[in-house]
């Protein structure tokens, strides 16, 4: 029989004031689960803690019921009082009868009473059925991997190695920088992209705390936080490392307008990546360019803006101007997309330079006129209302990032998601790096189209979220919580009713079921690591073979049947 | 009069706030209602909201967080299918798919969950009495 | 692995955020995690900053409520921060590679962890000088307006669980640390002296943080969209973007967060009233991270939000207060208009915290240098000044609460670097 | 006409023998499961394995294979391989018991038969043909909506309807025919069985939850075969139960149970995540009308 104590909350008088606390009593210890019954006149003071604790060991209670306010009160201090007294969650119940009773019914005594009771009895019956889940612990891998050597790459790299952690780069090129080696200089500071570049490049080097892996394709990632396993090929070499965390940093690449504004028909029709080619061998030579922003960027295909082209246009077009005196250039656009302080302000010296900005609509793009090459730009001017007839000898098309090809291939071996667009995808909105799979973060134009300055600031903001992980020695799964506190509870299998349908794995929005092959049939595993007690395999099994055992299907059948 | 009791599953993280708000703004709700805690509306399992209609109980609501509030990566979300279909057998049967009620995203602040459970009552109290379902040994109060 | 048992055994001193919105209390949870303890200094009565003050945050349309309040609680809870709210620092001086910082902390009259909540010291204040601090705040407690209370001790008499006392005082803490992050965020601009918006004319012109709070779900309104002069419903609200943005006279640079912030709005307002005809006035619609250029199409195609590019000239209340007269060229139209509205919403003044003070404009105060307009300007400073947020450059939450993460890894490698 | 009809069916009979005979012959699968008419004139299945009994096969009437060859797979040793004889809600209920793993698809072999228009009108069976046709004309589906039986328990006010569920399912005598006789139900323990959700001794069995949780768990899976029915020994429409959540799977998400053995059923996967972005939530959610999220 279970051995329950009661203890009634006074709240200072809030809540008998409205509940009859010597009615409740009586009905109470009618129950013969009830061992005793106390009334309090606070429990959230720590005096009134204690003495609780130490009723309770005195009386060897087997569980103890709490009538006061709800968590989100302060009903978790005796709770959290009582559990670090060394009594077990799962042997405490908190019933609210405060808020959710005497403050809410408060001019109903009566119902107020009835309803302090129902929810009590069905505290009792939640206690009577409650069990606890397990917990599993998993020692950290102290090391860290970082896919893709890119700016964010190496700021996530050089960071975690000056933080004192190994890291492991695998990079898909030969050589570290990612898009950065692609382009000549950085706006809007005019450095040189090689300047920027160089500093990681030589840590990455130097520091003996990071190892990189050039040519690498990764075959297979296994594991979950705390122990990842990572097969790879390196060079032609097949290789196998382990890693704590995982940091996502494998970029995005150019989308080539094959087709748009007659590009690949017509010489001097070029891209933004083009441009920057010949800026790296030296001065480029272009009397009258005319730049076309959003070329397969914010249409129906890609309908998103890729953030870095405006900017990336201002500085090559102020670049032209500045190194062909007398030029003339002009930025076709469909609003110019320079958000904050520094970037308005390279706007407005774009501006003062003499380029000139042509705003044009979506539905009315410039055309390219001329034969094998171009000789002049037709262009419906939206703010005058005018076709403007624009000579020129250049074209550059500014096109969007779009994601690498293997984003999706990568994503489904870690278990995370990829966005509409193709984008890793966070899911959390207040942290933006970090992934649906713990100890697997996102940054840089893997995540979403980036400048390089950005993505530094992503990659070195990924490695202190790694940070918290990797300087734990061991990891237990109750603690990855999405929610605060810890978590409650994991899903738990019954393997001998559990028919194996694969429900639960369908479901699992946490990737966290699998079905394992016995003998005769399949029966579903729960990843301790990787369930988050959400509870959607619970409610789409089919019978009941699934369960959180904090909330278990008897207490809810009880607590239902209890409920008036 | 009728008086319908209603049975709340309250996501920890969106309705139960608002529950709790509704206590401290000291909303004046009849007393004839009960609030479950659960961690997501994902964990409602629908023979829970069978087996309190079984029981008597008139009307189940099924408080959530909105799109993409949701701690557990779209969790709520997976549960709406399931609930359709329960309205639809609800329906089938006569005994209404009113009397489950589905929330997400609206009850997070003191007068929405007002608002929510008082238009529930008066919804519930329009419908006729479940009894012809009641067996006769199941029922219990 | 030196560096690693460096870090699991490290208690060294303490590292200062100074500003408790999102970005400070991500900093700070960031770095107390890392094994780092933290003081975080806020001067509101409890975390949480501008995003608080918001009703719903774009592009997902959380309640901001929500997502702050969890991460609030880590950091209350935390037992390596240290939080001290209401609180203002008075004094910070670098000595040899570290702060000797003076923390004025202003008195909770009402003690946060005793507070009840029950409510008996509002109905007996005659100043009505007691409130919640924001609606979800965390703790919940109350919270007693100093520029009202009388000090008359009605409160203190019927607390049932002690937590008032008018005794305390203001008091100084003095702290050492070894670095600080500044994430002082944004405060609205005064809009009354450029005289074409008519901020302050009418009750119905306001700006987009008075509005979001006019309207918000757990606001006064409950989320009904009213006329702040009579209450009564209005036919039709004009959202000014760039209002003192991207304007030489006061605040040169884009505010980065607006032009979302009032497609998120006008959305919102047709969402809840669908009659309300709902005009933004933009100069250009940017829209950058993810979902953003969506949302913008979304709010536009599907709540038939009118955009009209264009800045008006003028905005002026109409005889007799009814209405406010808005005159505008249409640029896309070229066309000269002149229009009524009933709500008209100032979007864009928004400015960094911290604008009014200067370096070594007050000696006892190392603030890090600064641009023009009160950005932090971290580049040139050698020492390395840590700062994130709105105070850094115009951010919104994601970008605010990267470049929080971002800052405490500055500090972790700094640290890292002197041993 | 009759005549036509013989030799229509004769036709079928002797071309699905011919098949079976093909697959003994080839060795594709250890046995055929179907119907065999022994000496005394009784219908029952057989596995057969030699091509002499063939000549007893027959295809009438109908009786379901499924659960019968679940059992028959289990039992028997690695690598066997059963053929079985199957109509369109057979077959589906094949595919449903293979989607949830109960039978491994290398070791099944099917042999589709199309039923004849008289047993889809006694059926009420909106698709009276397997996926595979080996056999049979392809007789045409009835929607079981327009059926006057049917309407009877589907049309009317609420009031009306639950009076009417109640007084048929008062009948009930809890005699589990409906689950045992259901060819997807395989769950053992069951949720009926726990006096959880269904209170034990309770006759009639209490209606709420007995019938509606049978109903409800097979809401996604159910394949309209009419089993239920056919096993109530006290004539409860069971099947009618069901009509309106495959109307709704259909016409909503556009599943049917059993038709593609890679499709998951919707109700495991996420609203948002539809393959048709942009859907409106359900009117009857009260919600802050979120049209796609992220």
């Amino acid at each position: 029989m279970a051995n329950i104590t009661v203890f009634l909350c006074r709240c200072f008088g809030e809540i008998d004031n409205a509940i009859d606390f010597d009615l409740l009593r009586k009905e109470l210890s009618k129950d013969t689960s009830v061992s005793s019954v106390s009334i309090v006149d606070s429990l959230c003071l720590e005096a009134d803690i204690e003495k609780a604790a130490s009723q309770i060991k005195e009386t060897k209670a087997d569980r103890v019921l709490i009538a006061a306010c709800p968590t989100l009160s302060r009903g978790n201090l005796p709770v959290d009082g009582l559990i670090k007294e060394g009594i077990e969650r799962h042997k405490i119940d908190l019933v609210d009868i405060r808020e959710g009773c005497a403050w809410i019914h408060g001019n109903d005594p009566e119902g107020a009473v009835k309803k302090a009771k129902d929810l009590i009895n069905m505290g009792l019956a939640a206690l009577q059925h409650k069990e606890a889940s397990k917990d599993m612990r998993v020692s950290v891998h102290p090391d860290a991997l970082i896919i893709g050597a890119g700016p964010a790459g190496l700021a996530a790299a050089t960071s975690l190695a000056k933080t004192g952690f190994k890291v492991n780069i695998l990079e898909r090129a030969s050589a570290p920088g990612g898009m950065l080696r692609l382009i000549s200089q950085l706006y809007p500071t005019g450095e040189d992209a090689a300047d920027k570049l160089n500093p990681y490049i030589d840590e990455v080097e130097n520091n003996h705390l990071i190892t990189f892996y050039p040519q690498s394709k990764i075959s297979s990632i296994e594991g979950c936080i705390g122990n990842f396993t990572v097969q790879f090929s390196s060079q032609g070499e097949d290789n196998s490392i382990q890693s704590g965390i995982i940091i996502i940093a494998t970029g995005a690449k150019i989308f080539f307008p094959t087709g748009l504004y007659r590009y690949g028909e017509i010489r001097n029709v070029i891209t933004q990546m083009e441009i920057e080619r010949q800026f790296l061998k030296g001065s480029f030579d272009a009397k009258k360019p005319v730049f076309i922003q959003c070329a397969g960027a914010r249409d129906k295909e890609r309908p998103y803006c890729s953030t870095i082209c405006c900017p990336a246009s201002l500085k090559n077009a102020m670049r032209l101007a500045g190194e062909n005196p007398g030029s003339e250039v002009f930025i076709l656009h469909r609003g110019i997309m320079t958000p904050g302080n520094v970037l308005e302000k390279y706007y407005r010296d774009a501006l003062s330079m003499g380029i000139q900005f042509i705003c044009f609509e979506e539905e009315k793009p410039p055309m390219i006129m001329g034969n094998d090459r171009v000789e002049h730009v037709e262009v419906y001017d939206a703010v005058n209302g005018i076709t403007r007839k624009i000579e020129t000898d250049l074209v550059v098309l500014s096109t969007p990032l779009v994601p690498n090809d293997d984003s999706v291939r990568l994503a489904q071996m870690l278990g995370i998601e990829v966005d509409r667009y193709g984008f890793f995808s966070e899911s959390y909105p207040m942290h933006p790096l970090e992934t649906k799979m713990d100890g697997v973060f996102i940054c840089g134009s893997a995540r979403w189209p980036v400048a390089s300055d950005q993505a530094i600031l992503q990659g070195r903001a990924a490695a202190m979220k790694a940070v918290s992980y990797l300087r734990q020695r061991e990891i237990a799964a109750s603690t990855l919580s999405r929610v605060p506190g810890p978590k409650s509870g994991h899903a738990r299998v019954v393997p001998d009713s559990c028919t194996g349908c694969g429900n639960c794995v369908a479901a699992c929005p946490f990737e966290a079921c699998h079905l394992e092959k016995l003998e005769d049939r399949h029966i579903s595993k729960v990843d301790m690591m990787r369930c988050k007690a959400c509870g959607n395999c619970v409610s789409v099994c089919p019978n009941g073979s699934m369960q959180i055992p904090e909330h278990n299907y008897r207490m809810v059948g009880e607590m239902i049947k209890r409920a008036f | 009069m009728n008086q319908p009791r209603i049975l709340i599953f309250a996501c920890k993280w969106c309705g139960l706030i608002g529950a709790d708000a509704a206590g401290k703004k000291r909303a004046s709700l009849p007393a004839r209602f009960r609030v479950i805690p659960v961690e997501c509306a994902a964990l409602v399992e629908p023979d829970a909201i069978l087996r309190a209609l079984a029981g008597g109980i008139d009307g189940v609501a099924v408080l959530g967080c909105h799109s993409g509030g949701c701690r557990y990566n779209n969790a709520n979300h997976a549960s709406i299918k399931r609930f359709e279909l329960l309205k639809d057998l609800l329906d089938t049967t006569g005994i209404g798919g009113e009397r489950l009620l589905l929330s997400f995203g609206t009850a997070h602040e003191y007068h929405q969950f007002e608002e929510i459970i008082e238009n529930f009552f008066n919804e519930l109290a329009a419908l006729p009495p479940l009894d012809p379902w009641l067996s006769p040994f199941g029922v219990v109060s | 692995m030196a560096g690693f048992e460096y870090i699991c055994n490290r208690k060294k001193d303490a590292v200062l955020v100074i500003g408790g919105g999102v970005a400070g209390i991500t900093a700070s949870l960031d770095l107390a995690d890392a094994g780092q303890s933290v003081h975080l200094v806020e001067s509101d009565s409890h975390l949480g900053g501008q995003v608080s003050k918001l009703d719903k945050l774009y592009p997902t349309d959380h309640c901001a409520f929500c997502l702050l309040w969890t991460d609030v609680k880590k950091c209350m809870e935390h037992p390596l921060i240290t939080v001290h709210t209401l609180s203002h620092v008075k004094e910070l001086k670098k000595e040899s590679g570290k702060y000797s910082a003076v923390i004025l902390k202003n008195p909770h009259y009402i003690d946060e962890k005793k507070c009840i909540f029950c409510g008996r010291c509002v109905e007996e204040c005659p100043a009505g000088a007691i409130h919640p601090g924001w609606e979800h705040a965390w703790p919940p407690s109350f919270v007693i307006d100093e520029s009202s209370c009388t000090k008359c001790g009605n409160c203190a008499e019927v607390c049932p669980s002690g937590a008032i006392n008018m005794e305390l005082r203001e008091e100084e803490i003095n702290l050492v640390v070894n670095d600080v992050i500044w994430s002082t965020g944004f405060k609205e601009a005064d809009l009354r002296h450029l005289k074409e918006y008519g901020s302050g004319t009418h009750p119905d012109i306001m700006t987009s943080m008075e509005f979001e709070d006019w309207t918000a779900e757990g606001g006064i309104n409950k989320g009904e969209i009213v006329k702040r002069s009579n209450h009564s419903v209005p036919q039709n609200i004009a959202f000014i973007q760039c209002a003192g943005a991207r304007d030489l006279r006061m605040i040169p640079s884009c505010s980065a967060v607006c032009c979302m912030h009032a497609l998120k709005q006008a959305g919102w307002t047709k969402r809840r009233n669908r009659t309300i005809d709902c005009y933004i006035f933009y100069t250009d619609l940017r829209t950058v991270g993810r979902d953003y250029y969506r949302y913008s199409l979304r709010e536009f195609e599907g709540t038939e939000i009118k955009l009209i590019r264009g800045r008006p000239g003028l905005i002026h209340p109409l005889p007799g207060g009814d209405g406010i007269a808005v005159q505008f060229e249409n640029t896309l139209t070229r066309k000269r208009e002149l229009r009524k509205f009933d709500m008209v919403v100032l979007n864009g003044n928004i400015q960094p915290s911290l604008i009014q003070y200067r370096p070594g404009q007050d000696e006892k105060t190392a603030i890090p240098p600064m641009d023009k307009e009160g950005f932090f300007n971290t580049e040139s400073d050698e020492t390395s000044t840590f700062a994130c947020g709105f105070g850094l450059e115009p951010a919104d939450v994601a970008e605010s609460v990267i470049q929080a993460s971002a800052a405490a890894m500055g500090v972790m490698n700094k640290e890292t670097d002197q041993t | 006409m009759v005549v036509a009809v013989w030799s229509g069916k004769l036709i079928m009979l002797e071309k699905t023998k011919n098949i079976a005979k093909q697959i003994l012959e080839e060795k594709k699968a250890n046995g055929v499961l179907g119907l065999m008419k022994n000496q005394r004139d009784i219908v029952q299945p057989h596995v057969f394995k030699r091509l002499p009994e063939l000549d007893a096969l027959v295809l009438e009437p109908k009786w379901l294979l499924a659960k019968l060859s679940m059992s028959i797979l289990r039992s028997s040793p690695e690598g066997y391989r059963l053929a079985v004889l199957c109509r369109g809600c057979d077959e589906r209920a094949l595919i449903e018991l293979t989607k949830r793993n109960q039978i491994e698809k290398e070791n099944l072999l099917t042999i589709g038969i199309a039923c004849s228009q008289e047993q889809a009108a006694i059926c009420l069976c909106d698709r009276p043909y397997p996926a595979k046709v080996d056999a049979g004309e392809i007789a045409s589906g009835v929607d079981p909506f327009q059926d006057e039986r049917v309407r009877e328990f589907l049309i009317g006010n609420d009031k009306k309807r639950m009076e009417k569920w109640a007084n048929v399912l008062k009948r009930c005598i809890k005699c589990y025919g409906c689950r045992n006789s259901c060819p997807i139900c395989v769950c053992e323990p069951c949720k009926l069985e726990d006096d959880v959700w269904v209170q034990r001794g309770d006759v009639p069995a209490e209606m709420a939850t007995f019938h509606l949780i049978r109903a409800f768990h097979l809401s996604d899976t159910c394949v309209a075969c009419g089993a239920c029915q056919e096993a109530c020994p006290v004539n409860i429409p069971l099947l009618y139960l069901q009509l309106s959540m495959r109307k709704t799977l259909k016409e909503k998400y556009g599943y049917e149970a059993g038709l593609d053995p890679e499709k998951k059923s919707p109700i495991l996967s996420d609203f948002l995540k539809e393959p048709e972005t942009g859907r409106e939530y359900p009117e009857w959610i009260n919600s802050l009308r979120e049209k796609d999220g992220h």
